[in-house]
C-alpha cells in the first residue's frame, strides 16, 4: 500500500453520517485498486475535475452489456485503476439476500476487482465498482458459477426492478417480486444483447405510491390499482381519531377528488369509490383501518426518462387497467412490450428513447402500431390546438380525386394534385 | 380631378365626446352594480346617481337601416348615446328606470332579445364566414344563428351555473376568442391542399410559404420553382393558403367544424385557460347546421345538468375529470383528442390517478 | 333587384334569434351589392365552399391598411360583388357613440358601400363591409371629413381597445378609456403604416375580469390591479350573507389562495391582503360590500395570439405592477412599447408574434434587450430542466483562455479552441 | 487456455430463495403496518405474525468487509436474511422485538444511523461522480456526505412536515430521479465543449454527435471534418461530449451545482411534479462544498418552518406560490430560472393573479 496522504479526503472521514471514504481505505488495506482510486480521488479534489476517460468497448464473452468501461486519464500516476471497469449484476426482485448470497458476491469480487461496490446503483443492480480488463472474463465467470448473472448497460433492456410489494407490503396490489423476476427471465436476450435505438427501463411498484420511481426513471412503469372499492374497517377508523388523527384535515381535506369524507359525529370514513382515483392518500394515512380494492391489476404508463435530450418526461398513462396475474404468464404485458419495441426499434432514431419516439411521431400513431384504443385517462386533457389528423378511412372522397387524396392522407407526398 | 388630401392619422373620435351626461358626471365614481333582471343592469354612483343598462342581443351583421334605428331609439330614451359591449351586443343607458320598460318593450316588438347579462349564455363572438373571408371553412353567421335559436332562452335567462360563453371561428386563424370560450366551434379543414405549381411560381414568396407551416410539412420543389407537401405532416391549418392563394384547401364534402370547450379569459379565480377538442368534426350542413345545433346544445346540457353553483365550464370539468366529461356528455374519445404537436407533452397524464369510464 | 330565389338563406330568417339574413336583406332592397351578398352567399349554402377569392392589395392614400381587399370568384354570376373590400374605422375609446356619430357613419356606407357593416370586428373595429375599388378613396374622404379614421390591418399595430373601465365600472383600476385613446393617438403611425413582422394587438382590462378577453387576444395585456388593500364595508356584508348569499361555498371556498374568510358568526368577512392575488372573485359576488384597492396600477402581459403557429399563447407578465395616471402621459409604457418593438423589428422573422420570438430567442434576451429585470411572478413556475445560459460576464475565466470563453459566451461561433 | 464457457442468461437468483421465513409464510398477507419509531416499522399480517423492520442508512459505496459485516449480523439476528431499499438503505427484518434493540445497539455502536422512516430525510439518491463516472461535474458520495452530515439529525428524526427526498446527480445524464425530488442537487457546466477536431474526425459520428445536442448548437465542419459549436445555443449540457470524448466539457471553475426544489414521484395526493429550478450555481468547493451545505441546509429549514403538516416541498410551495418561496427562501430570482427551452411556453404565468414580493 502507497502512503500518499489525502487531506482532502480526511475531512470526509469526519462527521456523523458513515463515510465511503473510510469504506474505501478499508478496501485499500487490502486493495491496491481500492488505494489508487482513493488517491485518484484526492487527485479530483485537488484538480476539481473527474480524471476518468471515456470508457472504450469492454466486455465477457456472449454479451454486450454489462461491463462499464472505465479508464484512468492519469495511467502513470495511477497505474492500479489505469482500467477500472464496473459489472452491472442483476440483482434478485426486491433486493433481498441470504447472508451467503452477499458472501459469494463478497468473495468474487475480492478475487476480481477492488472489493469496492454499491449496494445498488440507481436502476437497481449490484455495481461492483473497478476491475482490470483481464479480470472481466474470469470474474464473470466466478459470478455465473455462483448464480449470478449481469444486467443490462448500452442501447438494451435495463435490468427491471420492483419495490418490496407482498413480501412485506400491505398495498401491494399484484405480485412485484414475480412479475419482476418473470420479465427479467423472459427478456434475457433484450437484456444482455444490446440492439436497439437506446435504453429502455422498466420499473414496477405495487401500488400508486410508487415507491420504484418508476413514473419518474422507467420507459415503462407499472403501477399496482384497482378496480373495485376501498376496504374500510369502521372501528379501525374510530381508533385513528381516538388516538388524535385529524382525519378531516390531514385525510380528507387532501384527497384530490374529493371523494372521501369522514363524519366527525358518527366517527365514520367513506369513500365514493366512483370518484376516487386511488391516489393511496387516505390508506397511507390510515393503514388499520382503510384497505386497497380486491380486483387489483395494474396501470400501465409509458416514455418516462431523465432530462436529456427532449426534457424530462414523465411516463404516462397507456393501458388504465390491466390484470397481472402469476397465472396467465402475464401474456398481456408481454405482449405489449414485444409490439412496442418492434415499432420503436424499426422508427427510433440512434439514442431515441421510445417517449421521445412517441413525441415526435405523435401518439395516435403510436396506438395503431400497437394495437391500443385511444382512451381519455390517457390525457391529462385534450388537445387545445385543432392541430389533429385524419385517417384516409374517415375521410369522404371526392369525386374524381378519391384515390389521390387517399393516397395522399395514407402518408405519401404527393405534389400537385 | 385630384381632391384635396383628406386629412390622415386624426385618430378615433375623441370618446369623452360621446359619453351621455349621467356618464361623464359620475366617470370613475362608480360604486357597485346590481342586476336588475335578464338584460339589466343598473350601476350605483357615489354621487347617488343610477344608471340603467339594456342589453340588447345583436347579430353583429347589421345594416345601416338597424343602426339608423337604433339611434332614433338612442334619441328617443337616452338622450342620444349608447355603446356596444366587447361581445357585440347593443347597449342602452338609462339615467333613471322610468322609461326602461318602455324602451324594453319598442325593441322586443321589434324582435330584439333583452339578456345576456349575469349567469346566462352569452352573445356568440363570431367571425365572417362566407359572408365576407376568403379563409373560412364554413359560415360564421349562420352557424351562430341556428345555434343562438335553438340556445335563445338562455339568453334571455340568467340562472345558469354560471356565465357561458360561447364562440365561434371560421377558420383556423380564429378570429374570435375561441381558443379560450366555455364552448367554441371552429371551421377545419381535413385535406391537405391542392397545390397550383404555376400559381405558386408567380404569386408566392416560396420562403414565407414554406415558414407558415406549422409541421414543417412543406419543402421546395425546385424543378416546378414550387413546392412539395408532406401528406404525412400535414394537419390541414390552411396557414399555407393564407400565405398563398395556390394551396387550395377548401373541400366541400370534408370540411366541417370541430368543437371545443373549458376555455376561459377571466382571471376570476384561476387564471384564463384554453378550449380543449371535445369533437374533432361534425359535417358542414347548411343552412341550419343540425349536428352542430344538436351537439352544442347537448354540451350545454350536461353542464346545467351537472355543474355546482358557480362552476365555468372547465371549472365543472377539472373536477370531475376529462374522462368523466367524455362518458357524461357521451362523446367517443379518439386519437385526435391526443395531442401531437409541440407542447403535447405536458398535456399527457403522468400519473396513475384518473377514475374509470365505461 | 334581382329576384333571385334563396331558399337556403330563407331558413335562417326563422326562429327568435335576430337574423343576419333579414339584415342583409334590408340593405339589399336599397343596394346591389347587398343583393349579390345575398346570392353569393346563397351560392356557398350550396356549394358548401367559400366564393371569395385572397384580395389583392387595396388601400387608400396614405395608408398602409385599414382596407381588407375581397374579390368574388364568380364574378361574371355576382357583377356587384366583383370587389367587395371592407373598411376597418376606429371605435371610439368603449365603444360609445352618440346617435348622431351612428348616423354619420350609415350616411357614408350609404353612398359608398354595401350598407352592411359589423358593430364590431373582433379587433374592435367598425367594419364596413363591403365596397367598390372605385369607391375606397372618396369613401375614406367621407370618413375622414366625418372625423373618422381606419383602424389597422397588415403587420402594423392593429386597433386597441378597452373595456367600458371607468365610464360604467366600479371595478376599473385605471382610466381604460384614456390609456386607449391615448395610446391609439400617440401610435397614429404605428398604426396605419405596416412595417413589423407582424400584427401587434394591445387590449386593455381595468381589472383582472378581463372583459376584453386581453389575455387571450392580445400581444400586450394591460391588466387593472391594486397593491394595496381590498376595501371592506361589513355592513353589506352582512345585507349579503342576510339575502341569501351563500358566502363560505361561493366566496370563501373559490378564493384561489384561500385568502379570505367568513366568520359566520359575526358575519364578517377578511381578506389577508397578502396573499391575496386579486382575482375579483370576491369582489365579482360581492361589489357592494367590497372595493378595489386604492393604490392603483395595471400588470402588464405581453405574447398572447390565436393558435397559428407555434399555439395559442397566453400573454405572460413581464411587469408585475405599473401605475398607469393620466398626468405621466403613460411614458413609462410607451417607452416599453417603443424598446420592444424596436427589438422584435430587428430580430423577428416574416409573421413571426413577438411571443413566438422571444419562445425563439428566450425569455432572458428580451428581457435584457428591454430592459426588464427578471422577476418570480414572470413564472408559473421556475425551469425545471437545467438547460440555463450564462452570460461572459457571470463566468470565471480560465488561465489563458479565458478571452475565447468571453468571447464565445457572448455569442460568437469558435471552432476549436 | 480457454476454459468452458460460463453459462450465459441464467437471471438473477431466484428472490424466494433470498426471503425469510416470516416473509414466506406471510407473502401477499400483509394486513398494515406501525411505525415503531424512527428507522424501525412494524408490519401485522392476517396471520397475526408481526415483521420488525430496522432501516440502516448507508452510503451506498460500501466495501465487501462491510458487506460480510451486515451479512454476519444477518445471520445472528435474522436467519440470514436482509434487503436494501430502492433508496440503498439496508433493511434488517426481524421476526420479532425481542433482538431488536440489541441489534440496533450493534448497529449504532459501529456508527451506522437508523432511520430514515416517515416523515423523515430519506437517504440521499446519488450516482458514482468522481469516484467512477468520466462524465462527473462534480463529486456524487463527497457532496452527499457532506450535506447528510449536517442533516444528519432529520434522518433519525421522523417529525418533519412530510417525507424529505432529496437526490444527487453529477451531470444532466441525472442518473438518481433528481428531476423529481424534494430536493436535488446536479452537477453543471457552465462553459462550452472544447472541439479537438481530430478527436472528433477520428473516433465520433458526427451526425450522431450533432443529433446529440438538444439545442441544435452543433454543426458539421466539413474542412475539419469536425465540427462547430454556435456558442449562442450551447447551454452546456454535455450530452456531446457524452456521444464524443473530443468535446471536453470539463472546467473546473466554472463547474459547480445547480439547486432544483419541489419535486416528488408518488401519486399520493397529485401525481408526479418535476422539481424546479432554486439555485442556478453553486461552486464546485471540495472536501466539504460549505456553500452547497449551507444552501440545502436553509432550503430545508424555510420548509420546516413554513410548510403545514403533511405538506410535501412542492406542495408546500404551490400553496404559497413560486413568488412567495423565493421571498421567504431569500433566493435572487434570475434569468436563469425563466425556461427558454422547447416547453418554456407554458411554465410562463398567463394571469394576473399573482402575489407581490420584496
Ligand atoms: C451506475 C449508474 C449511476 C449510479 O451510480 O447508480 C449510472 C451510471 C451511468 N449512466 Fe446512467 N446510471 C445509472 C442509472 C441511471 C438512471 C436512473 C435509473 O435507471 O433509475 C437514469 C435516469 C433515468 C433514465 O434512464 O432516463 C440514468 C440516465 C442516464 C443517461 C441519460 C439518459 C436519457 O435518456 O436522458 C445517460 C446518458 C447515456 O445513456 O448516454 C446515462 C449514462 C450513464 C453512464 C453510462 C455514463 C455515460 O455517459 O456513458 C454512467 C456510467 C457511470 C460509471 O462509470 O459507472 N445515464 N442513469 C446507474 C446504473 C446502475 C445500475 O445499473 O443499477
Ligand atoms: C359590458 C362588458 C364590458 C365591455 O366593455 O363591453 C362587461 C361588463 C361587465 N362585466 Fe364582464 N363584461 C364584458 C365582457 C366580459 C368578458 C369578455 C368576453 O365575454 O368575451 C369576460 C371574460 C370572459 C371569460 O372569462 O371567458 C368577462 C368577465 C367578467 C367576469 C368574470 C366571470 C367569471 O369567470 O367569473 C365578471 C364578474 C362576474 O360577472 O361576476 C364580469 C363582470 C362584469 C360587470 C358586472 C362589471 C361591472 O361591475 O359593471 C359588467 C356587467 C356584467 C354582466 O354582463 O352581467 N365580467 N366579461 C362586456 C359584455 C359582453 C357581453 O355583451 O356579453
Ligand atoms: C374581421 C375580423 C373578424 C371579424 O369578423 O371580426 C378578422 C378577419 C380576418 N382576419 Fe383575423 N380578424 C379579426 C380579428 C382577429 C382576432 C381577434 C382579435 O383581434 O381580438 C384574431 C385572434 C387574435 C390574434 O391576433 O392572434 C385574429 C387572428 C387572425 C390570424 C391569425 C394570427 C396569428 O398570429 O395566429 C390571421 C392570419 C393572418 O394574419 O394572416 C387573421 C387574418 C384575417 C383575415 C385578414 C384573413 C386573411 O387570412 O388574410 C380576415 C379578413 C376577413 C375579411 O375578409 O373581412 N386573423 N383576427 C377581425 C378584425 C376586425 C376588426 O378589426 O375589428
Ligand atoms: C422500503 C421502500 C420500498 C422498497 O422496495 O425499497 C418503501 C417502503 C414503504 N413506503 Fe415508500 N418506500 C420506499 C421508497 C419510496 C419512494 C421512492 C423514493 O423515495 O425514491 C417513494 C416516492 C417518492 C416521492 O414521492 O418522491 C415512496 C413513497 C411512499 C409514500 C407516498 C409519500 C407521499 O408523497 O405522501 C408512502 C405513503 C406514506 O408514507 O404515507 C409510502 C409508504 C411506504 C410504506 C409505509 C409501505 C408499507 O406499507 O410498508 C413503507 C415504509 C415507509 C417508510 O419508510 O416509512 N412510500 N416510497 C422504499 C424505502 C426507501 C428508503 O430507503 O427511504
Ligand atoms: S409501491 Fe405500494 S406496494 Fe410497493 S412498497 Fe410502496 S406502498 Fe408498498
Ligand atoms: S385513495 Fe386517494 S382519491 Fe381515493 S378516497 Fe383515498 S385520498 Fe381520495
Ligand atoms: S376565422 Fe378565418 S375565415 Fe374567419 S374571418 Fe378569421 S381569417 Fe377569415
Ligand atoms: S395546410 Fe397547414 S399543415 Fe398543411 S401544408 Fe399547409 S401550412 Fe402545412
Ligand atoms: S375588466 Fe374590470 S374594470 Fe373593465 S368592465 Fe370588466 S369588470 Fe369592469
Ligand atoms: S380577490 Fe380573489 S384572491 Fe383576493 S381575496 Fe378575493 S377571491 Fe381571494
Ligand atoms: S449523473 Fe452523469 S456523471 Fe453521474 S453517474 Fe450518471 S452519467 Fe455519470
Ligand atoms: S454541451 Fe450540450 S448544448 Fe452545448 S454543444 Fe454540447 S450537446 Fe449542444
Amino acid at each position: 500500500m502507497s502512503d500518499k496522504k489525502r487531506p482532502m479526503l480526511d475531512e470526509l472521514k469526519k462527521g456523523p453520517w458513515p463515510s465511503f471514504v473510510k469504506q474505501m481505505e478499508k478496501q485499500a488495506e487490502t486493495s491496491e485498486m481500492a488505494e489508487d482510486a482513493l488517491n485518484l480521488l484526492e487527485q479530483s479534489y485537488n484538480d476539481k475535475v473527474v480524471h476518468w476517460k471515456h470508457g472504450g468497448i469492454v466486455g465477457v464473452r456472449g454479451y454486450g452489456g454489462g461491463v462499464i468501461g472505465r479508464y484512468c486519464d492519469m495511467p502513470e500516476e495511477f497505474p492500479n485503476v489505469k482500467e477500472f471497469h464496473t459489472f452491472r449484476v442483476n440483482q434478485p426482485a426486491g433486493w433481498f439476500y441470504t447472508s451467503d448470497a452477499l458472501r459469494s458476491l463478497a468473495d468474487v469480487w475480492e478475487k476480481h476487482g477492488s472489493g469496492l461496490t454499491n449496494f445498488h446503483g440507481a436502476t437497481g443492480d449490484v455495481v461492483l465498482l473497478g476491475a482490470p480488463t483481464e479480470h472481466l472474463q474470469s470474474c464473470f465467470d466466478d459470478l455465473s458459477a455462483n448464480g449470478w448473472d449481469l444486467g443490462g448497460s448500452g442501447s438494451d433492456l435495463r435490468t427491471p426492478s420492483c419495490c418490496v410489494g407482498p413480501a412485506r407490503c400491505s398495498s401491494a396490489c399484484f405480485d412485484t417480486l414475480d412479475l419482476c423476476h418473470n420479465l427479467t427471465n423472459q427478456f434475457q436476450n433484450e437484456l444482455h444483447r444490446p440492439m436497439w435505438p437506446y435504453k429502455f427501463k422498466i420499473k414496477i411498484s405495487g401500488c400508486a405510491n410508487d415507491c420504484v420511481s418508476s413514473i419518474a426513471r422507467a420507459d415503462m412503469s407499472i403501477i399496482g390499482t384497482w378496480r373495485d372499492v376501498i376496504g374500510i374497517d369502521q372501528d379501525a377508523v374510530k381508533d385513528y381519531a381516538a388516538n388524535g388523527l385529524e382525519i378531516q384535515e390531514l385525510v380528507v381535506d387532501k384527497c384530490p377528488t374529493d371523494a372521501c369524507t369522514f363524519d366527525a359525529e358518527q366517527m365514520t370514513f367513506n369513500v365514493d369509490d366512483e370518484n376516487c382515483v386511488r391516489c393511496m392518500h387516505c390508506i397511507n394515512k390510515m393503514p388499520k383501518a382503510l384497505q386497497i380494492g380486491k380486483d387489483r391489476g395494474a396501470t400501465i404508463l409509458l416514455g418516462g426518462k431523465a432530462t436529456l435530450v427532449q426534457s424530462a418526461f414523465l411516463s404516462w398513462v397507456i393501458v388504465p387497467f390491466m390484470k397481472l396475474e402469476k397465472e396467465d404468464d402475464y401474456v398481456e404485458l408481454k405482449d405489449l412490450l414485444d409490439k412496442m419495441w418492434e415499432w420503436w426499434d424499426e422508427n427510433g432514431k440512434v439514442r431515441e428513447r421510445i417517449g421521445e419516439l412517441i413525441y415526435r411521431k405523435g401518439m395516435r400513431t403510436f396506438l395503431k402500431e400497437v394495437g391500443l384504443k385511444p382512451q381519455p385517462q390517457m390525457v391529462k386533457h385534450p388537445r387545445a390546438n385543432p392541430y389533429f389528423f385524419w385517417w384516409p378511412e374517415e375521410l369522404a372522397k371526392e369525386k374524381g380525386e378519391g384515390d389521390a387524396l387517399g393516397e395522399a392522407a395514407a402518408g405519401k407526398e404527393i405534389k400537385n394534385g | 380631378m385630384v381632391k384635396t388630401m383628406a386629412k390622415t392619422d386624426i385618430g378615433p373620435p375623441h370618446y369623452e365626446q360621446m359619453l351621455p351626461q349621467i356618464i361623464k358626471d359620475n366617470y370613475g365614481k362608480w360604486k357597485y352594480f346590481e342586476r336588475v333582471k335578464p338584460g339589466v343592469l343598473k350601476h350605483v354612483s357615489e354621487t347617488g346617481d343610477e344608471l340603467y343598462t339594456v342589453r340588447v342581443g345583436s347579430p353583429r351583421l347589421i345594416g345601416i337601416d338597424t343602426l339608423r334605428k337604433m339611434a332614433d331609439l338612442a334619441d328617443k330614451y337616452c338622450n342620444g348615446h349608447l355603446r356596444f359591449t366587447s361581445r357585440h351586443n347593443i347597449e342602452f343607458l338609462l339615467d333613471s328606470s322610468n322609461e326602461m320598460n318602455a324602451l324594453i318593450g319598442e325593441l322586443e316588438a321589434r324582435g330584439w332579445p333583452i339578456g345576456g347579462t349575469g349567469n346566462s349564455l352569452n352573445n356568440i363572438i363570431h367571425t365572417q364566414g362566407w359572408v365576407h373571408c376568403h379563409s373560412a371553412a364554413t359560415d360564421a353567421s349562420g352557424t351562430v344563428k341556428a345555434v343562438m335559436d335553438d340556445l335563445y332562452d338562455y339568453f334571455k335567462a340568467d340562472d345558469l351555473p354560471a356565465k357561458l360563453k360561447i364562440s365561434m371561428a371560421c377558420c383556423l386563424n380564429m378570429c374570435g376568442a375561441v381558443h379560450c370560450s366555455d364552448i367554441a366551434f371552429v371551421g377545419i379543414h381535413r385535406t391537405v391542399p391542392r397545390i397550383d405549381d404555376e400559381g405558386v411560381s408567380k404569386n408566392c414568396e416560396i420562403p414565407n410559404l414554406i415558414a407558415s407551416c406549422p409541421t414543417g410539412a412543406i419543402r421546395p420543389n425546385p424543378k416546378a420553382k414550387s413546392v412539395i407537401v408532406n401528406e404525412e405532416k400535414c394537419m390541414y391549418c390552411g396557414n399555407c393558403y393564407t400565405v398563398c392563394p395556390s394551396m387550395k384547401i377548401m373541400d366541400p364534402e370534408n370540411d366541417g367544424l370541430a368543437i371545443f370547450v373549458g376555455g376561459k379569459v377571466s382571471n376570476s379565480r384561476s387564471g384564463p385557460t384554453f378550449s380543449r377538442l371535445a369533437i374533432p368534426w361534425l359535417p358542414n350542413n347548411p343552412p341550419r347546421w343540425d349536428e352542430l345545433v344538436e351537439a352544442v346544445r347537448n354540451l350545454v346540457d350536461v353542464w346545467i345538468q351537472n355543474a355546482k353553483k358557480g362552476e365555468r365550464y372547465g371549472e365543472w370539468i377539472e373536477r370531475i375529470g376529462w374522462e368523466k366529461f367524455f362518458e357524461i356528455a357521451g362523446l367517443p374519445f379518439t386519437d385526435k383528442h391526443i395531442d401531437d404537436f409541440k407542447f403535447s407533452v405536458p398535456t399527457f397524464r403522468s400519473t396513475s390517478n384518473f377514475k374509470y369510464t365505461k
